[in-house]
């Protein structure tokens, strides 16, 4: 099954806090394949951020990681030595993160950042780093790379230094751009434009892209496949299709109940050709309906499914065990215990 | 960045001014004199008067007031009223030098030790080295600075006989003053630091920085630090003013020949010359250092630079 | 945390998994309302300050601090009350004594028990610490937070004003000050206190800039409470955490302060004495005599520790930036 | 990374401008550093002479700081001598006229200053000319009174043509003086020439070496402000011959602690600035010497407040000299009288003759307050008490506070700097006031004068209405006033007893301590001299292995 670029099987990371041991990640199986675009949603605190960071070993000192497997590109992440994971991070795998005003170092010039890794990891002088840097600066869109590169930080716009940021992920070329959440800071009409950006460079690149976030419109614009997070756990996995048109959880279900979803709203204009989704929307805003309650405790984690409390349909057998994630379609798979052979019809009202 | 130093430059000469001022009338308002009658019992009221007469104290004080800052603006100090013959400036300029030596060696010791052990202590955040760095850095603030250098003094001077108790101008003689004066700094750069180096590490830059495959000794020594270090460029301002022109519980103890003891046996001998002169030079030393920091400030954080 | 710790716990084995196929059948009935939240462990949501005061309990030093300030204050109180000795009695034929069970810290030239001495310099020195500090933040804060609040021209005048005063070498006035009032704990205190508000009052008109145009003082402007209120109610409590912070730093600087005057000899009034006068006094005789320049050396240090530990303590725990 | 380092690289050449900066302002002290070094095979010494003196110049240096400085680098018509008593200095010899009131002093033949040039009788005239005249406004003074109509010349009464000082000749100095004095040997020790040629036409000449031009045994050679002056022997000096030392450093230490320590170090070999732990430690050893200073500490009561006598004597009676002397670990002598030991009345000490007037006697104290009417002390106010804020008048002042408190005399302790003390002496406002004073000569008169009238005399001519004005102090006056007069010497001195009687029976003052002067001299070094005034001579010491 190694034919995946990126194949995570039963990870769990695990934190170290004062109050015990919070589990934030409790056995996901992720795979992604060379240019793919799969999204990741989920609350915060589901743990798709840490997922994440757990695949680049980029977590503090006080957290632990175990998996059956992790395997990116044929290595095995979690025995690579920290050097060659240096080699790996921001060069094979390059990360964008939330907040574009943070992310970047106040103290030095976008160019400066923009170069460091580029000799490091492709060992190129000073010019041709500068290159490939502006060369990367116009791929993004930026005006007037040569300029903007002696530029600080804070002579820039979000969404232009969200774009610096996408531009430091993808000059080396990496194969798998990892997106967490990189468009919820931004004003909505430029979150348009980064995943506008995000889809051109996946195609032109053949880039794998995983896009984390917890917005349900910018998974439907862009996304192949969803995985959909909950609780530390996958509550459901599929095609955008699959997850929008039969969502086969009620976690799935609840989210798409409760958001109102401007991506598709604006895409909704540009594209008229998907008039079925666009009277989902409809239908969606004039009954938004949040889901009660919070999420679980993950320093005590529920034994059964995490959403039990929070599901209006769940049944006992719910809090004693967690369900397994369980083929309901091609490549859709779903962790409800209605799926069990014994359970009642899923139309059953409470 | 004109501008910026030129409204800093403003405002620095008014607070001189106010400064000035404020002193001026302070000093001529709290009891006694460089010529109290009082202290001078054998001398004849009218030599008393006569005295008093040649360095113009015997005008309204609004008077002297107006004389002295005539004077002043020809950079003229006056002369001191207790060490005839010595003009303040001439006082100024043989002590500062002695004083800003030890005060500028002791500042020197304080970054090079004391932002290393912060960045330790940082990076470690709770082993035994972060522990033993952060006891050591609230002893260093926690024990007054004369109590030190007695203790110093004490054990390394009369018990030990390892350095001379007085004289000056040999290495030997830096010594002592330098780590007295450098302890409490030492302390509060290895606080500022290790404070400012949590918080920077947990930045997202620092993130982004990691993911892009740096090493550890790029994302500390590049991006982390030179964030970390501006709480302490701030610090050092003032400290360079302070030490610099010397303490009078060091120079005291140490005998050290410095302008730090002018700072306060000029007050208790009523040497109002020289309480302004020692007043003006410190207030001047301070704005200065402070601006200095300020464009440093802005020479590492650009955000400063275009802000203004 | 450093502690090695099993971070992967066996987990118990589920009961049942999606492959079983006899699952009992009234387990597939709904789950009634009031059992699913026995699973939700809904942590009470928790207030700023008690946030803040679960982190300063787990904070060792902070509460050793915290421990040892109550206990000199308990001295303080009590000591100079239940001692058989008073601090200005003094005794000839007991001159110069080295510690022992009838004087717990020995006695000085006059015969005077140490012990008591230091106790009673305690009240000063704390006292002076303590007031200093509340006199500056309520000064500091008042003048920060109105600057802050109605920023523009006012804020540009009365910031100007700090600017000035704060760039004038404090020590100076403190002594000059001392000259004019005289030797005497009032004058202590009221130099102090004339001289230490500037950093408290930068800080906190900092702090009101950066949230007042938070939604909650926004909200309440919106709501019509008039600025006085906003300023007392929403916007002064709202940054006082940094604020508390800064203030407890001033206890040991005022403290510092005191114990120099008495160095250069304009501190407080004989036979009366606070810790920078004894341990001064104690410097004359070290060579023979070190206890009395010792105990009340390390009451000073000991008594900065613990401010300095209690002020870290608070920092880490009402500094919202520094949140993990 | 770059940029750190350039920070770096600013610090570090900051800092090297300021160590070239004091580099050069330290320059001229490479040569020595004032750290006790002996230098190569010249006897030298190292003095610790407490603070530096204010001022070098000596019209301006009112303090002892100076003036020990001052008899070792000029010599006057007189000298003290190698017994600490007055002999001829630069006069080989003297006259005087029967009622004492014209002494011709012979200047030596070939008298030089230090630079090598004359010395005549024209300098002293010159030297008292010029610190004297009103435009000079001397803040020391020189003993003025002495000297017919020198008060009224300083005050610019009269002409200098007037004046009782007159160079007869170039070795023939005449001094009219304005009173009758048979100790007038010791006070022509005071009497220095200045180079005045070079003082009035170098203003800043005090401050540099070459134009300090003395005429004592040793000459300066080197002033570092702040840390040191060295002195080397002067080969001009008339005695010359007689001076062994080949230098004597002169160091300025302020602090008694540091000051035993360095002594303790043998940094320095004389040390008389001495703390109570340094008394401890050498007390019983060789090295210390305590000699008699004919001064005398006391405490002024402000009669005016505290009118009876009685309440005065219960004051003084109280005070438990011994005790307080232990306490303070000084080697002073209970204060028995106000004529402290080192006066002399023939060949014994005037003190012993004349017997002790005030002595401890707590008993008498609570019955002289019961007469009074305050048995117990109940209800007298709480006295206010002045004293300066130096440690050891602050111990002082707390051991008489609680001595007074064994009888029910409550006080209140308040100290002054020194800079503002006698201002606030000069208030008045206060009850009892620390006060000392060190005489001149050896003569009752140099203490005793202090409590007639005319010193207690405003600006305008009245008495200051604070003091002693009652019957006992105008038989006092009288008495005095006869000493001036009476020539013969039994006679005299039994005025002075009688008068001293007086005052201590009015108890205006309470006696405290007769001063004595206490000095650590390393063993190697002989010869250091102690005068009764308290001034160190390094002109008869000498360095034996």
């Amino acid at each position: 099954m190694s034919n995946h670029l990126l194949e995570v099987k039963n990870l769990r990371t695990h934190f170290a806090s004062g109050g015990g041991i919070v589990q934030a990640v409790r056995g996901v199986d992720i795979h992604v394949d060379a240019g793919e675009f799969l999204g990741i949603v989920g609350e915060s605190g589901c743990g798709k951020s840490v997922t994440m960071m757990s695949i680049m070993r980029l977590l503090a000192e006080n957290a632990a990681v175990k998996a059956d497997s992790l395997v990116f590109d044929g290595r095995d992440i979690l025995s690579q030595s920290e050097k060659t994971m240096r080699s790996i991070r921001g060069n094979e795998i390059g990360m964008i993160f939330q907040d574009p005003m943070t992310s970047l170092n106040p103290l030095f010039t976008v160019g400066n950042q923009m170069m460091e890794h580029l000799r490091l990891h492709k060992n190129m002088t000073k010019e041709q780093a500068k290159a490939r840097a502006i060369e990367m600066l116009t791929t993004v869109g930026i005006n007037e790379p040569e300029k903007r590169l002696k530029q600080y930080p804070h002579e820039m716009s979000g969404g232009m230094r969200q774009r610096v940021m996408i531009a430091i992920a993808m000059c080396c070329n990496p194969k798998i751009l990892i997106a967490d959440e990189p468009t919820t800071a931004l004003d909505v009409t430029i979150q348009a434009q980064i995943m506008e950006l995000m889809e051109d460079l996946k195609n032109n690149f053949s880039t794998a892209v995983i896009l984390i976030t917890h917005d349900l419109g910018v998974i439907a614009r862009s996304c192949s496949r969803v995985i959909v997070m909950y609780g530390g756990l996958i509550m459901e996995e599929g095609s955008v299709e699959q997850i929008f048109y039969e969502p086969a959880h009620p976690y799935t279900e609840g989210l798409l109940r409760s958001v109102p979803r401007h991506g598709i709203e604006e895409e909704d204009s540009e594209s008229q050709d998907k008039g079925g989704e666009a009277q989902t929307v409809e239908r969606q805003r004039e009954k938004l309906i949040p889901i009660p309650g919070s999420p679980p405790d993950l320093m005590n984690p529920p034994a059964g499914c995490p959403f039990a409390a929070r599901c209006e349909k769940a049944m006992k057998i719910c809090k004693m065990a967690p369900a397994q994630l369980t083929e309901v379609g091609e490549g859709h798979r779903s962790a409800c215990w209605l799926l069990h052979s014994q359970a009642p019809g899923k139309d059953r009202e409470r | 960045m004109a501008k910026f130093i030129l409204k800093r430059v403003a405002i620095s000469v008014v607070s001189m001014l106010l400064l000035i001022t404020v002193t001026f009338f302070l000093m001529h308002a709290i009891p006694g004199g460089p010529f109290s009658p009082g202290e001078q019992k054998d001398l004849k009221p009218e030599v008393l008067e006569a005295i008093r007469a040649r360095y113009g104290l015997d005008l309204p004080v609004t008077q002297q007031y107006a004389n002295y800052m005539k004077n002043l603006a020809h950079g003229d100090l006056g002369v001191s009223m207790k060490k005839t013959n010595y003009t303040v400036n001439e006082l100024l300029a043989g002590s500062f030098p002695v004083s800003a030596q030890i005060g500028m060696l002791a500042v020197v010791m304080a970054l090079i030790i004391g932002i290393p052990l912060g960045i330790i202590a940082a990076l470690k955040r709770g082993s035994a080295a972060d522990m033993v760095s952060m006891v050591l850095a609230t002893i260093g603030i926690s024990i007054p600075t004369f109590v030190i250098a007695m203790l110093l003094m004490y054990l390394f001077c009369m018990k030990l006989a390892w350095f001379p108790t007085f004289g000056w101008g040999e290495a030997k003689h830096f010594i002592l003053p330098v780590v007295c004066l450098c302890l409490a700094p030492i302390a509060n750069i290895t606080r500022l630091i290790r404070s400012s180096m949590l918080e920077v590490v947990r930045q997202d830059y620092i993130r982004t920085a990691r993911a892009k495959g740096l090493s550890e000794l790029m994302v500390i020594g590049k991006h982390a630090i030179r964030n970390a270090i501006l709480p302490v460029v701030t610090y050092v301002g003032p400290l360079v003013a302070s030490l610099m022109t010397g303490s009078f519980a060091i120079e005291r103890m140490f005998m050290v020949p410095g302008i730090g003891r002018y700072f306060v046996n000029s007050v208790s001998d009523r040497d109002y010359t020289v309480i302004m002169g020692v007043t003006i030079f410190y207030g001047a030393f301070i704005m200065v250092c402070t601006l200095l920091v300020d464009i440093a400030y802005a020479w590492i954080d650009p955000r400063v630079r275009f802000d203004s | 945390m450093r502690k090695k710790i099993n971070m992967f716990p066996e987990q118990p084995q589920p009961p049942y998994t999606m492959a079983d196929k006899d699952i009992p059948a009234e387990l597939f009935e709904l789950l009634p309302e009031d059992e699913k939240k026995t699973d939700v462990i809904n942590r009470p949501s928790i207030s700023y300050w008690k946030n803040a005061w679960i982190k300063i309990k787990s904070d060792k030093l902070a509460v050793a601090g915290f421990i040892f300030l109550f206990i000199m204050v308990l001295i303080a109180i009590f000591v100079p009350i239940f001692s058989p000795y008073t601090y200005d009695g003094q005794d000839y034929n007991a001159i110069y004594q080295t510690p022992s069970m009838e004087h717990l810290m020995g006695t000085d030239m006059f015969g005077r028990d140490l012990f008591v001495r230091v106790a009673y310099g305690a009240r000063i020195s704390l006292t002076i610490g303590i007031v200093t500090a509340l006199v500056n933040m309520v000064i500091g804060v008042l003048y920060g937070g109105i600057s802050g609040f109605f920023g523009g021209k006012v804020d540009m005048l009365m910031m100007r004003f700090v600017d000035v005063f704060a760039a004038v070498p404090s020590l100076l006035y403190i002594i000059l000050l001392m000259m004019f009032l005289g030797a005497n704990l009032r004058s202590i205190l009221i130099a102090l206190c004339l001289t230490y508000w500037f950093s408290t009052a930068r800080q906190t008109r900092g702090q009101i800039l950066s949230i007042r145009n938070q939604d909650f003082a926004v909200a309440a402007k919106v709501v019509g409470e008039s600025n006085l209120r906003i300023l007392i109610r929403h916007l002064i409590p709202n940054s006082f955490g940094p604020i508390i912070v800064t203030v407890m730093f001033l206890i040991p600087a005022a403290i510092f302060d005191e114990a120099f005057l008495s160095f250069i000899g304009i501190g407080i009034s004989v036979p009366v004495a606070s810790w920078g006068t004894l341990a001064n006094d104690g410097m004359a005789t070290m060579g023979a005599y070190p206890h009395l320049m010792i105990f009340p050396a390390l009451a000073i240090s000991l008594t900065m520790f613990a401010l300095n530990f209690i002020g870290d303590g608070l920092r880490d725990a009402l500094d919202p930036r520094l949140k993990k | 990374m770059k940029r750190t380092k350039k920070v770096l690289a600013l610090l570090l050449s900051l800092c090297l401008a300021a160590t070239m900066m004091a580099g050069c302002g330290g320059g001229d002290d490479s040569a020595d550093n004032g750290d006790g070094s002996s230098g190569g095979d010249k006897k030298r010494i190292t003095y610790a002479n407490g603070a530096q003196p204010e001022a070098m110049d000596p019209v301006s240096s009112v303090y002892a700081k100076y003036s020990i400085l001052k008899y070792n680098i000029y010599c006057g018509l007189a000298r003290i001598s190698e017994d600490g008593v007055a002999e001829l200095g630069y006069a080989d010899d003297y006259t005087v006229n029967d009622d004492m009131t014209v002494w011709t002093f012979h200047i030596r033949e070939g008298s030089k200053f230090s630079d090598g040039s004359d010395l005549t009788a024209h300098d002293w005239v010159e030297t008292m000319k010029y610190h004297c005249a009103p435009e000079t406004a001397a803040r020391s003074t020189t003993m003025e009174e002495y000297v017919l109509n020198m008060t009224e010349y300083v005050a610019g009464e009269c002409e200098w043509e007037d004046v009782g000082f007159k160079a007869l000749d170039d070795n023939t100095l005449e001094i009219t003086l304005a009173f009758p004095c048979t100790y007038f040997l010791d006070v022509a020790c005071t009497y220095v020439p200045y180079k005045v040629d070079v003082i009035k036409e170098n203003p800043n000449w005090a401050k540099n070496p070459e134009t300090y031009i003395t005429n004592g045994p040793f000459r300066i050679v080197e002033l570092n402000d702040q840390v040191n002056v060295l002195l080397e022997k002067n080969p001009y000096y008339y005695d010359a011959e007689n001076v062994a030392i080949d230098e004597v450093n002169f160091v300025f230490l302020d602090d008694p602690a540091v000051e035993l320590a360095a002594y303790k170090n043998n940094e320095i070999q004389v040390s008389d600035n001495l703390s109570a732990e340094s008394i401890k430690t050498y007390r019983d050893t060789d090295e210390m010497t305590a000699a008699e200073r004919i001064g005398v500490n006391y405490l002024t009561v402000n009669t005016n407040r505290i009118s009876d006598n009685r309440i005065r004597k219960a004051l003084a009676y109280s005070i438990n000299k011994d005790a307080l002397i232990q306490i303070l670990g000084s080697t002073n002598l209970p204060a028995t009288g106000l004529v402290p030991y080192g006066i002399h009345w023939g060949d014994e000490q005037w003190r012993d003759k004349a017997g002790d007037l005030v002595t401890y006697d707590i008993e008498l104290a609570k019955q002289l307050l019961a007469d009074a009417g305050y048995p117990g002390g109940e209800g007298l106010p709480t006295y206010k008490y002045v004293t300066q804020n130096d440690e050891e008048s602050v111990n002082k002042a707390q051991a008489l506070q609680s001595m007074w408190k064994e009888v029910g005399i409550n006080t209140e302790i308040v100290t002054f700097e020194p800079s503002t003390y006698w201002d606030v002496f000069d208030t008045e406002d206060w009850d009892i006031a620390a006060d000392g004073w060190t005489g001149d000569y050896d003569d009752p008169n140099t203490n005793l004068f202090l409590w007639e009238a005319y010193r207690e005399q405003d600006p305008d001519g009245t008495l200051k209405d604070a003091r002693w004005v009652n019957e006992a102090a105008a038989e006092y006056d009288r008495l005095m006033k006869e000493t001036y007069t009476e020539l013969d010497y039994e006679t005299r001195m039994n005025l002075f007893v009688e008068a001293e009687k007086v005052l201590v029976d009015d108890m205006p003052i309470l006696p405290v301590f007769f001063y004595t002067d206490t000095m650590l001299v390393k063993p190697e070094v002989t010869g250091v001299l102690k005068c009764y005034i308290g001034h160190v001579f390094f002109q008869y010491a000498d360095i034996v292995e």
